[in-house]
């Protein structure tokens, strides 16, 4: 029997809703896959792009972007401010060849401890079907090596 | 009576050196861009450019290069050196001015310090030159005192045959003479006259230039404002240059493992010379153009008693405003005196 | 009289009243099929202004120049359409008063050079929005589809052969009007989001930040791609932003010297189909 | 050189159970910058944090991460230990390794792996934590109240009762609002003016409470404790200090026939007039468009009658400008337009009336004295109906929501009717009878048993005239049949909508409004009476629909918010605030406009001799919440978040 590939996913995630909402998962003791990471920030308004740029390098095969749903925002209006963002991001990302099943995006709010649990497990399942994403990890791979010239 | 190879036998030749433990580099076209590579037939040659867009120096000042690879621990760090590698190359096609930029870059690298990183590969390549038959309206070699057939920085240089069916060869030094022996065979005997080589149009007055340079008042002259005005400070010149060598040390990676790199750097860059104060000696873009013409045609000279220039006019081919060496010499050329 | 010799004139006179202190135009470069930008601060030098099919510069780069416009005189210039839209943008992201701007308009149409109407960046908003109606290049669409119809595999590896190539040597950012940040994100390295190296992680990277910072600001001049000195379809990538942002938010850049910024703006019922 | 504290909690078994804390110990105490590594049963009992104490001291460590539960559970806790051994409580970071690890996973190895991740992470990010100080502002303590209705009243009094100074500001002539006219009130008909008038009069007269009527706001700026607002005091031309409110120039006046709007239009008033007797305070305004003198230049008569020459036609608009430290917002309602409903007749027909026409015809200060009059001809309507949700409740013409009050109006209209018209009849249209709230199901009982209202379930679908009556056709639900009606009389219970203008009011003093205009909370449940924007607070019905005692009860609410914050002189707040780098700031201020708090203005950076040097975006830390979106929209990087900074960030991910 092979191995099966456990993939590593890096979550940014919004304190109020979404870091709540997986705490409720905790608390309700929900179980769900262990492959996920979670960073916290105050608000996806703090989201950059460049966290789901470094999570790539670090090796992540998927990564989740998730806050308050629209009109919940702790701060009023930073997920509609990040929802923009996204759904740019989300378009460079996919041209350039990152596929969007790796780079996932959610509202989730403190009292979806259930959903935040089934996100969680069935983007486990996803990407371990994509596979890692080996063709970003060769990037950092190769530079790791010696000089091709 | 010389020694010729004929195009057709190209490929044989290909063949020799690699089963003598060479890889052959050469100019191709790839992913829309002309640049030395490796190749394993001629077919894949594009000989007839007049100069590849990128020049060889890529290969051997890398634009980025691994130096060292260290691992974070507790206590210490563990540290390895990163060294290029061993084979050995051939460089065939290449053109004069690329083939000097090689030389004009040795005492460069090795005048205080030996730069391992380049002299082991300058040490594994051979440098197979073909002298110019074409040039295009931004060549400047003459201009340099350079030719379309210097043998500057080369092994072997190829000289075209009349009637274009091959070269005329004629090794230049110990390790070209060692390339041409596994192709002794394949290489014939002939009378066959070479074509002349292009006649290059001399652009500008190095001697003047030189001198004006040298004169402390040249420096803040209002020259340098009035020619550099539409500069828009990228790097392409200085990273399409056959002899510019500046480079930048970084470390890269995360928080257990990373990697020390020398990475191009370039003057024309505002972060060039930016200090950590904030303070910026060379903070507009006319001061960066004036170091990089003084340099090339005044520092440089002083320290290693040539020019860091060998009249490759890619600075100004691939400027986005049409700006480069041969325009501001010029331009110094015509200044009254 | 020529498009070229009426503006030469035109240029002349702002100069020699004093209305301009420099028309920043085109004159020839150092081959035939060849322009150049060129700084004419007297009207004598007006007679070197070189106006024809071969000026497809966007010349409103210069208007960002440290210093240029801070002492309040104004500076006319050459704009093409897009030229316009970029004033335009720079205006709205307070970079430049568009007061201190006269345009000397004109469109490339079958190689030759016809007049815009208008002096001021609002005389020509007629021209953008018919440009905003007439819609996104098609040439550049299609170019664009050919890799969306790519599986994401292969079109990273499109980008990957693309990006290799790049030397990092940011003529792409310094030939864009929008690239005004004294500091670009590349070179901050406290922390170092962008790696330097340009190796083909660190080239992506950057890629991937200028593309996205451009989202919504690009106005499709060009310029990065004809810069880009080892040939990297820019232009595809930046087409590709300008897409997104019209088809998801209806917004076309460059549109009105007030135009906010569209990732700075939302409206609460953005499409958000993507979101789980 | 960084020397971070690791304290790995077990939380009973809570997380021994599933984590091998022994591992993580080892992996952890192996990381570079970790000076120490423990584990314990429960790091947050008194021997635990004694313990976290104890190892600051002794190890002087510059920063501490506790592996245990959730931040949202003890990092309150944890950073007060810190504080308390003499390290900066923002020198720690809770890792969670029990709420998103051991609870949740089942396999022992992987959530050790996880927690292990989880550790190293935050003690990356720790290392690059900064030493925090809460953010002190200095609180002014006045208030300023914006509208004079029974709400801002309210709050007003109940403000200046705990001797504080409040601006009471109001932009009609007078205070008092709708109740003003209104004729009794549900459900214990007392008279509205009874009961309000007092209340006016207590608020003028108070000492520490400065009314401005006829007055608007014109711009709110600053932040919690620190607003100016500007107030535009319109001109009355009649000079307020010196008039003594006899109303001779009233009676005067020759411009007799102007459509009352006190009245609803049912009675009139002049050119110089109070809206109503009561008015407070009492000194009537000149309407500068219909008043002869300013169209023409002639007449002047309220001039020559004045015997204390108090009219001023020269008079302008003024503006005063007042620092306070709270603003509660008391705006109001209006009724909604009802002639959108066409086949209700409401603007064809005259006796097609709102429930605000009835009030007027019921007030025994009313045009008709109190007496139940058709507007049209002046006699005694004997069939009346009434048509509930005229305009609530419908997505379709009117507005999506209950407006809550009509219901109990409707009854006491039925009520006042029956009680005034002994033999008329009445018939009440109505989809629902909501009444909950104290008394108000027996009053509505009441109505029905005692009063004879005849309530009918169901729709009206048409009304038009025929023969001076109105046909008033229906449905009758419960029945199942149609129902026509001859009546005298129709009164819509037309909903209530925000003010016309509410919301460029709420953007120009910054808070948030609902797709109506109705005014956000910061939060429907918990925080109904703040706005997202701090120092602001909500009263009565610009949050939404309210009936008087909820609207008093919201005024008190927001007035004892207000007093919360006046008790302090100073204001402390989480130091997670954004900075801008000036040097690097390209002024391009997308985060301006980003910024849901406009938190962030514009700021010269001048030379020494006062030359402008360049515009950067600065951030009020007074305003900013620490969202951080302008962090990320920052494109030149230069803008940071203190406690999520950049550098931070960074560290986390890359140690992931």
């Amino acid at each position: 029997m092979s191995v099966q590939f456990e993939p590593k996913i890096v979550a940014f995630v919004c304190t109020y809703c979404t870091y709540a909402g997986a705490d409720l998962a905790g608390t309700s003791r929900m179980k769900y896959a262990s492959n996920v990471r979670m960073v916290r920030l105050p608000c996806t308004g703090r989201i950059s792009p460049m966290f789901i740029l470094k999570a790539l390098q670090k090796g992540a095969d998927g990564v989740l972007v998730s806050g308050c749903h629209p009109g919940d925002c702790h701060f009023a209006q930073g997920n509609y401010h990040a929802r923009r963002r996204w759904t740019v991001f989300r378009a460079l990302l996919a041209f350039t060849g990152i596929p969007e099943q790796r780079i996932r995006f959610s509202w989730i709010s403190a009292a979806e401890g259930a959903k935040f649990a089934e996100l969680i497990n069935s983007l486990t399942e996803d990407i371990r079907k994509l596979g890692p994403f080996e063709q970003y990890q060769e990037l950092q791979k190769v530079i790791e090596t010696q000089s091709t010239y | 009576m010389t020694r010729i190879l004929l195009k057709n036998r190209l490929d044989d030749c290909i063949v020799a050196w690699r089963s003598a433990g060479f890889s052959v580099l050469a100019p191709v076209k790839r992913s829309d861009l002309s640049r030395f590579d490796e190749v394993e037939s001629s077919a894949e040659m594009a000989l007839d450019l007049v100069l590849t867009e990128r020049t060889i120096k890529d290969h051997f000042f890398p634009q980025t290069e691994p130096l060292i690879k260290y691992r974070i621990k507790k206590h210490e760090i563990d540290s390895q050196e990163m060294l290029p590698p061993d084979g050995k190359r051939v460089f065939f096609g290449v053109r004069p001015c690329d083939a000097s930029g090689l030389a004009i870059d040795d005492p460069l690298f090795g005048w205080d310090y030996k730069d391992e990183y380049w002299f082991k590969r300058r040490d594994n390549a051979v440098i197979v030159t073909i002298a110019c038959t074409a040039s295009d309206d931004f060549c400047m070699c003459t201009s340099v005192k350079l030719a379309p057939d210097s043998a500057k920085g080369s092994d072997v240089l190829l000289r075209p045959l009349q009637g274009g069916n091959g070269w005329q060869v004629e090794a230049l030094s110990d390790r070209g003479n060692a390339l041409l022996e596994p192709i002794s065979s394949i290489l014939q005997d002939s009378t066959d006259a070479p074509a002349p080589t292009v006649s290059v149009p001399v652009r500008f007055d190095v001697d003047k230039v030189m001198e004006w340079l040298a004169d402390p008042a040249s420096f803040e002259s209002h020259f340098w404002k009035e020619i550099s005005l539409r500069c828009i400070g990228c790097g392409s010149c200085t990273f399409l240059c056959p002899t510019c060598h500046c480079f930048d040390i970084q470390d890269e990676g995360d928080t257990y493992t990373g990697i020390r790199r020398k990475n191009w750097d370039s003057c024309s860059f505002a972060m060039f010379t930016m200090h950590t104060s904030g303070h910026n000696p060379r903070n507009t873009q006319s001061t960066r153009w004036r170091q990089r013409i003084m340099h090339k045609f005044n520092y440089y000279r002083g320290k290693f008693g040539v020019n860091s220039c060998s009249g490759c006019g890619r600075c100004t081919r691939q400027c986005p405003v049409d700006m480069g060496i041969t325009e501001t010499l010029q331009a110094i050329t015509n200044l009254p005196k | 009289m020529g498009l070229q010799e009426q503006y030469r004139s035109e240029a002349a006179g702002l100069l020699s009243s004093g209305a301009v202190k420099l028309v920043i135009g085109y004159s020839a470069g150092s081959t035939p099929d060849r322009r150049r930008p060129v700084f004419v601060r007297t009207p004598e030098e007006a007679e070197r202004l070189v106006l024809d099919g071969a000026c497809v510069a966007n010349l409103s780069t210069y208007l960002v120049t440290e210093g240029l416009l801070s002492d309040g005189k104004s500076v006319a210039l050459f704009l093409k359409p897009d030229g316009v839209r970029s004033v335009n943008i720079l205006a709205a992201e307070a970079q430049v008063n568009p007061e201190q701007v006269v345009i000397f308009g004109f469109e490339i149409e079958n190689g030759q050079v016809k007049p815009l109407e208008g002096r001021k960046a609002s005389d020509f908003t007629p021209v953008i929005e018919a440009a905003k109606t007439a819609g996104l290049s098609p040439e550049l669409q299609k170019e664009s589809e050919r890799l969306d119809q790519m599986s994401a595999s292969e079109r990273f590896e499109f980008w990957k052969e693309q990006f290799a190539k790049c030397i990092k040597c940011y003529a792409c950012r310094q030939v864009c009007p929008m690239c005004y940040c004294r500091r670009c994100i590349v070179d901050v390295n406290q922390p170092q989001w962008v790696n330097t190296s340009s190796h083909t992680l660190g080239n992506f990277e950057w890629n991937i930040v200028r593309a996205f910072h451009l989202a919504g600001r690009c106005v499709a001049c060009g310029g990065c791609d004809r810069s880009c000195p080892v040939n990297i379809p820019l232009r595809l990538i930046n087409h590709r932003m300008a897409k997104e942002v019209l088809d998801a938010f209806d917004y076309y850049a460059g549109e009105s010297t007030d135009q906010k910024p569209v990732l700075a703006t939302f409206r609460q019922d953005d499409p958000e189909t993507f979101i789980l | 050189m960084a020397k971070i504290g690791v304290f790995v909690c077990h939380c009973g078994e809570n997380i021994a159970s599933m984590v091998n804390t022994g591992n993580l110990v080892a992996a952890i105490s192996e990381h570079p910058g970790v000076e120490l590594c423990t584990e314990y049963k429960y790091f947050c009992s008194d021997p635990g944090q004694e313990t976290v104490k104890k190892a600051i001291r002794d190890h002087n460590l510059t920063g501490v991460v506790v592996a245990a539960c959730s931040p949202r559970m003890h990092e309150q806790t944890f950073r007060k230990a810190c504080a308390e051994a003499g390290l900066n409580p923002y020198m720690l970071e809770l890792a969670n390794i029990r709420e998103q690890c051991s609870w949740v996973h089942t396999d022992k190895l992987e959530a050790t792996d996880k927690a292990i991740e989880i550790t190293r992470s935050l003690v990356e990010k720790v290392k690059r934590n900064n030493e925090l100080q809460p953010i002190s502002v200095p609180v002014t303590r006045r208030a300023m109240v914006i509208g004079g209705g029974i709400a801002g009243i309210q709050a007003a009094l109940d403000i200046a009762s705990a001797g504080r100074e409040v601006i009471l500001v109001e932009r009609e002539p007078s205070i008092g609002g709708h109740m003003s006219q209104i004729s009794e009130t549900f459900p214990t008909l007392d008279c509205s003016q009874c009961i309000l008038t007092p209340r006016m009069v207590e608020a003028v007269q108070h000492p520490n409470i400065t009314v401005m009527t006829y007055s608007e706001v014109e711009e709110v700026e600053g932040f919690i404790g620190n607003f100016t607002v500007k107030v535009r005091k319109k001109a009355r031309y009649v000079r307020m200090e010196t008039c003594t409110g006899c109303g001779d120039c009233i009676q005067k006046c020759p411009v007799k026939k102007i459509p009352s709007e006190f009245e609803c239009n049912l009675g009139n008033r002049t050119a110089i007039y109070t809206p109503f007797a009561q008015a407070v305070p009492n000194v009537p305004v000149i309407d500068r468009d219909r008043c002869l003198y300013f169209k023409n230049g002639k007449c002047a008569i309220c001039k020559k009658t004045c015997q204390i020459d108090s009219i001023d036609f020269d008079m302008q608009d003024t503006i005063e400008t007042f620092e306070v430290g709270a603003i509660v917002v008391a705006t109001g309602f209006q009724v909604q337009n009802t002639s959108l409903y066409g086949e209700y007749g409401y603007g064809r027909y005259k006796d097609v009336i709102t429930g605000l026409h009835f009030e007027r015809l019921a007030s025994a200060s009313g045009p008709t004295a109190g007496k139940i009059r058709r507007p049209s001809d002046g006699t005694e309507p004997e069939t009346v109906v009434f048509i509930q949700c005229a305009g609530s409740r419908d997505a379709a013409k009117g507005v999506k929501y209950c407006s809550k009050i009509c219901c109990m109006y409707t009854a006491k209209h039925a009520m006042l009717y029956a009680h005034k018209v002994h033999h008329g009849t009445t018939n009440i249209f109505y989809m629902d009878i909501r009444a909950a709230g104290k008394g108000y199901d027996e009053f509505t009982r009441r109505a029905i048993e005692e009063d004879q209202a005849g309530y009918v379930r169901g729709r009206v679908s048409k009304i038009f005239e025929e023969n001076g009556k109105l046909i008033v056709r229906g449905v009758d639900m419960l029945l199942g049949r149609p129902v026509e009606v001859a009546a005298d009389m129709v009164v819509l219970a037309t909903a209530m909508v925000p003010q016309p203008d509410a919301k460029e009011f709420a953007k120009k003093i910054g808070i948030g409004y609902d797709e109506y205009g109705f005014f956000n909370e910061a939060h429907l449940k918990l925080r109904p009476v703040e706005t997202a924007t701090a120092g602001i607070y909500l009263a009565g019905a610009c949050q939404s629909p309210k009936d008087i005692p909820d609207s008093v009860s919201q005024a008190s609410a927001a007035a004892a918010k207000i007093l919360g914050l006046f008790s302090r002189e100073q204001l402390e707040r989480e130091p997670v605030i954004a900075t801008v780098s000036d040097s690097t700031c390209a002024g391009c201020w997308g985060c301006v406009t980003a910024c849901p708090y406009n938190a962030i203005d514009r700021r010269d950076i001048t030379d020494r001799n006062g030359n402008l040097i360049k515009r950067v975006a600065s951030v009020n830390p007074g305003l900013c919440q620490g969202c951080g979106t302008c962090v990320s929209f920052c494109r030149s990087n230069s803008i940071d978040l203190a406690g999520f900074t950049e550098k931070q960030i960074f560290a986390e991910v890359m140690a992931l």
